[in-house]
């Protein structure tokens, strides 16, 4: 789960991260009543859910009122990859005299949290891990300790040659750690992290994504949610138990299990054919999952052609027989489906299969390739 | 032979009372796997399916002598499950559980690596050694005993892909699924290496999917230390970036962690990786033809 | 440091460990109205720092208000054991099936946090551990991990049948733990835990004691502290350096080190004399420590004569002999004191001693018969 | 011989800058202490007294091959920085700071135990084997080689007894000043078996005091397991229940870590206890004329 930057300066200042002031505006007199609260030079800045917004434009400096005024009127309604920017924040624009980067992820290799700091921030850290590795310090952190004190000043040294200065820096690592693990986050990224001309350390760019396995123990972090549109489809989705992304092509498709399921968009693609989804009807599949799966797959009004492909192993295939049979009973549709049914009581399924007009085929190549065929018609 | 589970295998079932660890415990014990004990707290004194329930791993342990267990606790519960098992002595941990926070996996790893327990999963399917022991929720129908490694991070494609290997007379020594989570217990390498091992296993084949570096540092190790031959495929070359394909480890972050990539290193381990999952018994009767 | 009853349970709630609801009264007529607003059976129980209260009177169970205001009568400002009680808590009485102990302690063998539960509740746990040892379930709890869920449900279990409650007293052992670690605790208590007859677990009676050493990062535990009189002395004392306790004897003393303080205190006894006080000035010692030292112990009427016990180590004898010259300066007292100076710059301390007119001796032996003998002059 | 520290100890100070850790790292050096390095975070670079100053404990032993590290920083930071020591491959670290929570010390217990790091203290003077090194704060001039091990849990009180001793022409292999706090690192125990094994050791004095059990332990040790005499004192006869002496670890809780409970151990376990300290030396003439 993503939340947007003002939302993860939030976090940061319940942490007790140093972050400068800002105001959340949805209109562009908002953005004026702030820019004169604050009377100094502030920043406007787009609040999506998507990175590069500052390339796009999306990030402007504004020197008095009217700046602020005109870069408000500039960005709020912005088209930024897709994304509709429908707030701004506009924050104090404090005096830098460097930039740092500071994030957390999890490691997988390692399996643990692990901090990465830069001297080179306010760009992208994969940038930088491309062209100046060497300028990234990685610190693996022991789950049982956490990021103890000497560690996070040793890391701060390499960044920060004053002491009292790499004291604040190590402060902001532990508080992020802290922040990172009470809230089950999966990102924390300050970047840029600054140091001002009076060498104070702040937080001046902030974001956070959060493990959806563990939103059930996050009721503060689950309230964050802002989901957009196609979100909206997969969290109703999730909700009855189906695994669903919508994609750019045209060729739906149902299947049971994720490795399978992400296999047979391959072989859509292999075929010369664009899946229109990932959609996972997971393990112990219920004929009401069938008929939900079916439901979103023939609402997408891009889909040409359904495919669907089962093996049974926990799932039995005759349960996803009934399912469909209802499915179709409930659902009029001219789209064509093309079965493919294998595995555990794949005969039974079939059988049941026979009194519906649904094409049936043995392998999950077929059953791409018949979907194509059908969806070119 | 085969690897981690065997004849030998004393399985305890934790969640044994649950909706699937009952089922599963039926199914399991049908195959012929020697379950010796559930776990179900305040349950004790209970027989399930002819199987002694107990209050907890360690009485479990102390009782029956279990060396394996089997997690079907709700996923909230399940590193705790985990913690349990390992802290009673139980060598192999297998988690079929789904959903665990990601943090209460870092949390629970260096303590399993302090007490030398092994884990496969969470949100796995479990393993099987054909004709010994099936631990796991895999379709025990469609494995057949012979001498092929098999390591995947997904469930029913393992089971596509297994069907072609028996059908085409390829019998298994173990077949894995190590589960899509991020960070889960054993690896690609760490089963890689017990193939190697293992007298029985002449070839390897794994399924890989987007996301991580599994795959990767597989390739490398191949390369570098494995003498049998290994066959792969790669799910997920069609998904886009930042969206999770289901399982929690299957995304592609910054652009790392593609199916392309992943394709890249087994070459250039000289490892052939199949377009699609048919291919894979030719491939494989040509490796093992040289 | 220790709390009263009343602000266990306060913690207790904070950290959501069911506590019948109470009030806490300093007066006969707060009693009767928090018996009238609770309306039911109460208990009205004396809040002091002191254990044993129960035997000593200080709890009695009302069934009406008009028993509720006749018991605060005969509790508020009873003595109990030296401590004259000031307040008391007016608590629901609730219902109870059985009573249990829960506690936790600093085990310093296995140096862990201990949990120790027992079903012989509403007893002290020392003579349960006398009686009934087999009574007593003990656990070492990890530190790296806490209590895990799996283990407090063990525990439960042996004290529980039923999953259910089981489950519940297992929750209050993890808030019990959590409490204790995160509030530095050196005793928490909870006796009895109750079981009701609707099968609800509840805490009736809770102590805590908490590490003197942590109290600089326990804010709201040092602002719980309550000192009775003599504590105020010892928190003085501590305030500027100095370890004291008051004792009941008339042989005041002061020594640098703890261990070479109770053997002073061990030789005093041996001699025949009974020490007024346990003295610590501490390792480096200045001179205003000597002189603030030499206050407290002239200024306590018990003290018949005073023996200074220094072995120079990093103390330097010469410093004490410095302080004491001006300390008898500005002290004017009869109460004959005798001097033992040893190791580092003894020499010239005992110089320096002789242009007063104190006595000094070379070893602690003599100096503790010397004492004794002038004590009875 | 000696136990824990000698000639080749190569001595890191942690908190050199500070009041105390300045003070003693001359006087340490004074008597000859190797000292290879000082840690002052910030500092890298600095020579203080001749001995170089370094960012971390890390970076020190990196450059020195320190192996033994004593600790000045203040206690809300001490734990910190015995494992930042502990970490960096420190083999004995001497904690004097005094104060440390105890939850700090139960917390870092079992880091050190995985590390196998030995920890002197913390509240402790340090130790000292004569005329090879000093590593802590005791007053030299006082010390003499010779043959006998000693153990204490006081400060003061053992520069009484050691000043007796040598007076008495009994000079140490080793003395070693524990600690008074509750939760230290090594115990009497630990140190009785050290002693045991070495073989310059003839004797051992052992001064404990009221509070825990360590000193029974010490008893049933002795008792078990010593084939070399020793001899005790036990200070905090007339001190009452309740009430903490000085040291955290020096309270008489409810009845137990009474002075006649230790007393009554040492003696069951043929341990002489001394009424007053000066009775000591006679006690061990008369135990090694047997």
């Amino acid at each position: 789960m993503k939340i947007h930057e003002y939302q993860a300066r939030q976090l940061f200042r319940k942490y007790e991260i140093p972050v400068p002031e800002d105001v959340l505006c949805y209109t562009v007199s908002e953005v004026e009543k702030a820019a004169r609260d604050l009377n100094r030079m502030v920043v406007v800045k787009a609040q999506v859910l998507v990175g590069g917004r500052g390339k796009a434009g999306g990030v402007k400096l504004a020197r008095n009122v009217d700046e602020a005024v005109s870069a408000a009127k500039q960005i709020l309604g912005m088209d930024i990859k897709g994304f509709k920017v429908e707030k701004v924040l506009v924050a104090d624009a404090v005096d830098i005299t460097k930039e740092y980067y500071v994030g957390l992820i999890n490691d997988r290799n390692t399996k643990t949290v692990t901090l990465m700091v830069s001297s080179e921030g306010g760009v992208e850290i994969e940038e930088v891990a491309k062209t100046n590795p060497e300028k990234i310090i990685k610190f693996h952190i022991n789950p049982l300790t956490g990021l103890l004190d000497y560690q996070a000043r040793d890391i701060a040294l390499q960044l920060f040659s004053d002491i009292k200065v790499a004291q604040k820096a190590a402060s902001i690592f532990k508080k992020l750690y802290k922040l990172y693990v009470e809230t089950d986050a999966t990102i924390a990224e300050i970047n840029p992290l600054v140091l001002t001309p009076d060498n104070e350390v702040l937080a001046i760019d902030g974001k956070m994504n959060f493990d959806d396995n563990a939103l059930f123990r996050q009721p503060e972090i689950l309230a964050m949610r802002e989901p957009d549109e196609d979100e909206l489809v997969e969290i109703d989705a999730h909700n009855k138990g189906l695994s669903y992304i919508r994609l750019d092509g045209n060729i739906g498709c149902m299947v049971n299990g994720a490795g399978l399921a992400m296999a047979t968009m391959d072989m859509i693609k292999l075929y010369g054919g664009e899946p229109a989804n990932f959609l996972d009807i997971g393990g112990s599949s219920s004929p009401q999952k069938v008929i939900d799966a079916m439901n979103i797959l023939l609402n997408d009004k891009h889909v040409k052609a359904v495919m669907i492909n089962i093996f049974g192993g926990i799932t039995r295939c005759d349960d996803v027989a009934k399912g469909l049979i209802k499915a179709m009973e409930v659902i009029s549709t001219d789209i064509p489906i093309v079965v493919r049914l294998s595995g555990t009581n794949a005969a039974e399924g079939l059988e049941l299969l026979k009194q519906t007009n649904l094409p049936t085929v043995s392998s999950m190549s077929e059953a791409a390739q018949k979907a194509i065929e059908l969806s070119r018609l | 032979m085969s690897i981690l589970v065997n004849k030998n295998t004393k399985l305890v079932i934790q969640g044994i009372t649950g909706r699937d660890g009952k089922f599963h415990t039926g199914k399991m014990k049908e195959y012929g796997t020697n379950i010796v004990a559930g776990v179900s707290p305040g349950k004790e004194g209970l027989i399930l399916d002819g199987v002694p329930v107990f209050n907890s791993v360690a009485a479990a342990v102390k009782a029956t002598g279990a060396n394996t267990s089997i997690i079907f606790v709700p996923a909230p519960f399940a590193a705790d499950a985990i913690l349990e098992a390992s802290e009673a002595g139980i060598e192999l941990v297998v988690a079929i559980s789904e959903g665990l926070p990601i943090q209460d996996m870092i949390r629970i790893t260096p303590i399993l690596k302090m007490n030398g327990t092994l884990l496969i999963g969470p949100n796995c399917p479990g393993l099987i050694t054909p004709d010994e022991a099936l631990v796991g929720i895999l379709p025990a129908n469609i494995f057949k005993k012979g001498n092929i490694g098999f390591i995947s991070r997904s469930g029913t494609l393992t089971y596509e892909v297994v069907n072609l290997l028996t059908l085409n007379d390829f019998g298994q020594t173990t077949c894995v699924g190590i589960g899509g989570d991020p960070v889960a217990g054993l690896y690609f390498i760490d089963l890689l290496q017990r193939f190697e091992d293992d007298p029985e296993t002449i070839a390897v084949v794994v399924i890989g999917e987007i996301g991580g570096d599994a795959e990767e540092q597989a390739a490398q190790f191949i390369a570098d230390k494995m003498t049998k031959p290994v066959v792969a495929f790669i799910a997920g070359q069609t998904a886009p970036p930042g969206k999770r394909m289901g399982h929690a480890g299957a995304i592609i972050s910054s652009g790392s962690g593609t199916a392309a990539e992943k394709i890249a290193a087994f070459n250039k381990a000289g490892v052939p990786v199949a377009k699609e999952p048919n291919e894979i018994p030719e491939l494989l009767r040509q490796k093992l033809k040289k």
